[in-house]
């Protein structure tokens, strides 16, 4: 069997106007990397939009996703919610199991 | 001309029907759309050739003193025009103060679209007009900006309307770095360095095929203000959607005033009217995400690109070049 | 010209080449591609184009009663011939009626780009075609649609053959508004609306590089079709295969027929004979996914853009071309 | 500690066309909102399929992520699964947590 | 309540000129299927990256889920886990419910 | 003229500025940016319409000795640099084994924006040069990926610098079937096969727009670059940085001996010198992932893109000018 290590999946949906400030604080919590997909639209508490068209950032939306070690979670998902406090965006995490533990 | 002439020829360029069959199209809930990657190059493009090409005019004009006092009219326009706008909101609206200032910032910046849908009014007229309005286009992007900063500010405890960390001088950068301005400023200088040669070999891209690429850049814009319509009209009230028709048309008239002494031609004077009229849908709501992200987008993009930008496109426009042909030379 | 002469020389235009260059790189497995949102906009620019060009054709020559009387054959034609293909496919394969139904859906409305290499071809022998053939395409694309619907629902107990809650009515709406119809129809009236003085603002942009654009996308088509190819190819059997080359060779013979009496210039009917034995690949398949998503999509992917359209491409419009030469004036 | 609230992730990937089929599913269902995030390629049992040089929606698949209140979950899945019973997808649900459990 | 099973939710971020080495990979070891997300940037151990601009493969990555029976995860898991000890990028795995159990 | 003149002329074309805008504004970390799907394109239609041209020309003069010649020291160019140049890295520098071979295939390998940019510049002084130079710039892409193959396996343990269960044969036929090597033949062909009848048909595509589209092209790299050097320059150490200097100049002496017998034009011997001196970008690097998975992609991507390239592009290429004017014809 594959020796496996237990690990937090950070998955964070944002307006992309706020990217940067978003991985600045990733960074300041000292994840060890992050990903970046792109998203095409969506429907939240505020209605529906979608990127198709947009010449400009204002509008549309990425997802970041991020493993990190259960033991800085918790000061991740602070620095991101005081984030997600004034922009617009949501957070999940979830558990999940990595091979190479040193990695992350 | 006079007025209806204008209007009703403006109404009838493959542009402005372009924009309106793309408003028609998301309106009646079509699935066209122009892939994303391709509406931000679009844009680009656009800067580019409009930088380029404002660019080649001031290497063959020469920097002049027009040039400097209009520049300097743009910036005060710029700085103005979100004061005016702010406290307008505020007597006539229940906005907050915090969205008010943030839609008064597009009301102070200007739409490049806008611009270049002016340009082509004033070319399609043989009308001929001063090059480096391009310059003063790309001057009048970010003042607006702080200006709105400073109102909101005034209205709330620092601490709240601003993202902790953030200074305002680092915003600015951010905001004066955006791809927009520095595409626009970069060509201008450009095609000021390379000339009329310049201009001869890439003139086959930037120019001849201009006026298609904008067509097709005027049918993504009415699909997206179209979308916007749909989604956003109902955070819009009665007083606010007037504001989105109003405030151009004061801005212009203040635009009118301020440069009936300076001598521009009756071409420049509809462009830089039309530039004080327009309002931004790009630079600036990105800049209020960060700025100002308590402020709703849904309103403001909304009025600026669903309400103004069509009202100028299709009324304004021709408006400002009846009031151009009084104050201009 | 014979047929050979009309086929060799159409074998070696740039457009047939570059469409062979797709195809190969596809089957030889090369990672060359054109991304999807490029891939989407050229789709939407040759709509474009050639909307707006036929609009300014029929600005030109005023509603005749030609272009009516065209308009309903064309029409005629693509409720009738998903009929005759659907009894076609029953008899001589093993294909379920949904799969059939879809099939023959796609032979019933057309393909926009073998009409435009139709149009090229006919151009390249300096023939004139009419304008409004592209409103008679336009009109084309949707009824096999709904003829395939009622076939479907005719085999078929209704509940199963249409997604619960779905109203065929709100399918032709749906499939009315597609973009592909959308732009092809605004164009064509933006075009109707401007004329000729429209056309000349904007043809560096939409007549000028069309055909290199065209040599591009048919790039792309040659390399989705030899991606479908290499996937599809053990979804389809022998009659079915024969199907995708002999059902547009019938499709051009009724067509050719039910014109003869209209009196089409050659270059016309030429046109009109290619939109029949066309075979759609975008508008109906997305269509298919909604309204018969029973039907495997490998079949009439394969069968429409891997087998029909280079067949089309390569040997049918020159042999379309013959035939018109008879029934043309 | 960050306090943290379970929910549902449902991971949607869907056929494009029917995309709108599923949204007004999900709509009816209840859901405070989705994500459309964008797919490239693929294989299923159907084979691979691919994005790059589409012109249209038939072949071309999209990913639908929702989080969802895990009360609400197994209706949400049931409005898809019937849908997915006729489309090409596939359908799979996670458990997240979320720091704002009334956003959801 | 919709009956659901038990499966593995194989999440693989890959530099994309190694993609074909691991859809092989995932073939050979016999997953009934994968999908591919596109990445638009991200950051590692090894820095950060950024899909914009690029012209080539090089430099850029990709995304792949693939859902596979429990009993197979650890087989696929090695499989990969030897492609990524040369390539760049991460695996992580993570539980998940479907419906269809026959479908995976 | 003298390289002063030559330099200081190339640096004020619109292209030199443009990725010289590029490279400033990822160095002030504007968000300025070209969607990836455009990007791809753009390279695409580059290849796309320099094969094309390339073919016409060939068409015209037909297959000739010198033509094979000057392919076959291409090939041995291609094969013989990265020897050269990997001995080189090994002896100046503490680059592994792998990491020397890497970089070493790049500068064997060919820029095709590099020949573009010689092109231009060969073009703009009113030189003529050789079309087949697209066929030599074809063939000279692959041997040096062959040639660092050899070298990193001498060097190490077949099993270590290989993918398991991957041929060399296989990983060759990969590379072979680039979308660049694919694009470029390709069009190539169908340029040789269409001729100046062919080119007439798509020249407002290919021809009118390229030096634009190029513009714009450089101004993508420019940003990918001066990203690149912003991330890179910290894997990057002086004697390394050395060599993306140095490796162009000494491969740019080699190629001037080479074809010295064999009386190209001056035009077309500085293309020839250009090739030989420029980098890989795209094809290199992607194979290198697959061939050399050790060898770090910062340090050759960097190299090449951030260093060779702006180095070649301001001032290697008017230097492989005035190296022409001495041997050519
Ligand atoms: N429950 C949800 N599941 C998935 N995505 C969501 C959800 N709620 C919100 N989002 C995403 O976050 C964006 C902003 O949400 P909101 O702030 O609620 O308007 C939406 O447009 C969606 O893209
Ligand atoms: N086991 C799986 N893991 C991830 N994605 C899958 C899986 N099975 C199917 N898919 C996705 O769903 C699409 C349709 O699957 P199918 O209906 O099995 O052909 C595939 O092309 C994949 O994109
Ligand atoms: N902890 C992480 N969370 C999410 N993505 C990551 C993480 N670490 C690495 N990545 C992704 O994998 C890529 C390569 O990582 P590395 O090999 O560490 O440079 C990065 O550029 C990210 O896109
Ligand atoms: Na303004
Ligand atoms: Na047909
Ligand atoms: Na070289």
């Amino acid at each position: 069997m594959v020796q496996t290590h237990l690990k937090k999946r950070i998955e964070i949906i944002l307006e992309a106007p706020a990217l940067h400030r978003l991985t600045d604080r990733l960074n300041q919590a000292g994840v060890t990397g992050y990903t970046i997909v792109p998203v095409l639209a969506g429907r939240g508490r505020d209605g529906s939009w979608s990127a198709e068209g947009l010449a400009g950032d204002a509008g549309r939306l990425v997802m970041i996703i991020s493993i990190v070690d259960a033991a800085k979670a918790d000061d991740v998902l602070e620095r991101v919610y005081t984030l997600l406090a004034r922009q617009i965006g949501i957070v999940t995490v979830s558990d999940v199991q990595v091979i190479r533990a040193d990695h992350f | 001309m006079s007025f209806l002439e204008l209007a009703s020829q403006n109404l009838v360029s493959p542009m402005v029907l372009f924009f309106a069959l793309g408003l028609a199209a998301a309106l009646a809930r079509s699935d066209l759309s122009i892939p994303e990657a391709v509406a931000k190059t679009i844009a680009l493009y656009l800067m580019m050739s409009i930088g380029f090409k404002g660019g080649v005019e001031v290497a063959k004009s020469g920097i002049t003193t027009l040039m400097l006092l209009v520049m300097l009219a743009g910036v005060l326009l710029s700085f103005i025009i979100p004061v005016i706008g702010f406290f307008a909101l505020r007597a006539v609206s229940r906005l907050s103060a915090v969205d008010a200032a943030a839609i008064a910032a597009h009301y102070g910046s200007i739409s490049i679209v806008t611009f270049v849908a002016a340009t082509e009014a004033v070319r399609g007229l043989g009308l001929p007009f001063e090059g480096f309005l391009v310059a003063v286009a790309a001057v009048m992007e970010t003042p607006a900006i702080l200006s709105a900063l400073l109102l909101a500010r005034r209205a709330q405890p620092a601490g709240q309307t601003q993202g902790e960390g953030e200074s305002a001088g680092a915003l600015i950068r951010e905001v004066g770095l955006n791809s927009s301005v520095v595409m626009l400023v970069g060509s201008f200088f450009i095609g000021w360095a390379t000339g009329a040669k310049g201009l001869a070999m890439i003139a086959p891209f930037i120019v001849d095929p201009f006026r298609g690429v904008l067509c097709l850049f005027l049918l993504d814009m009415g699909l997206v203000a179209g979308r916007g319509m749909r989604e956003g009209a109902r955070h819009l009230s009665p007083p606010v959607l007037a504001f989105g028709i109003l405030m151009p048309l004061f801005s212009a008239a203040v635009a009118a005033l301020l440069i009936l002494p300076l001598g521009l031609s009756v071409g420049g004077a509809a462009v830089f009217i039309t530039l004080a009229a327009s309002a931004s849908y790009i630079a600036v709501p990105a800049a209020m995400r960060l700025a100002l992200p308590e402020a709703k987008p849904a309103i403001y993009l909304t009025l600026s690109l669903g309400v103004t930008f069509p009202f100028n496109l299709a009324l304004g426009i021709p408006l400002y070049l009846a009031i151009a042909q009084r104050v201009g030379l």
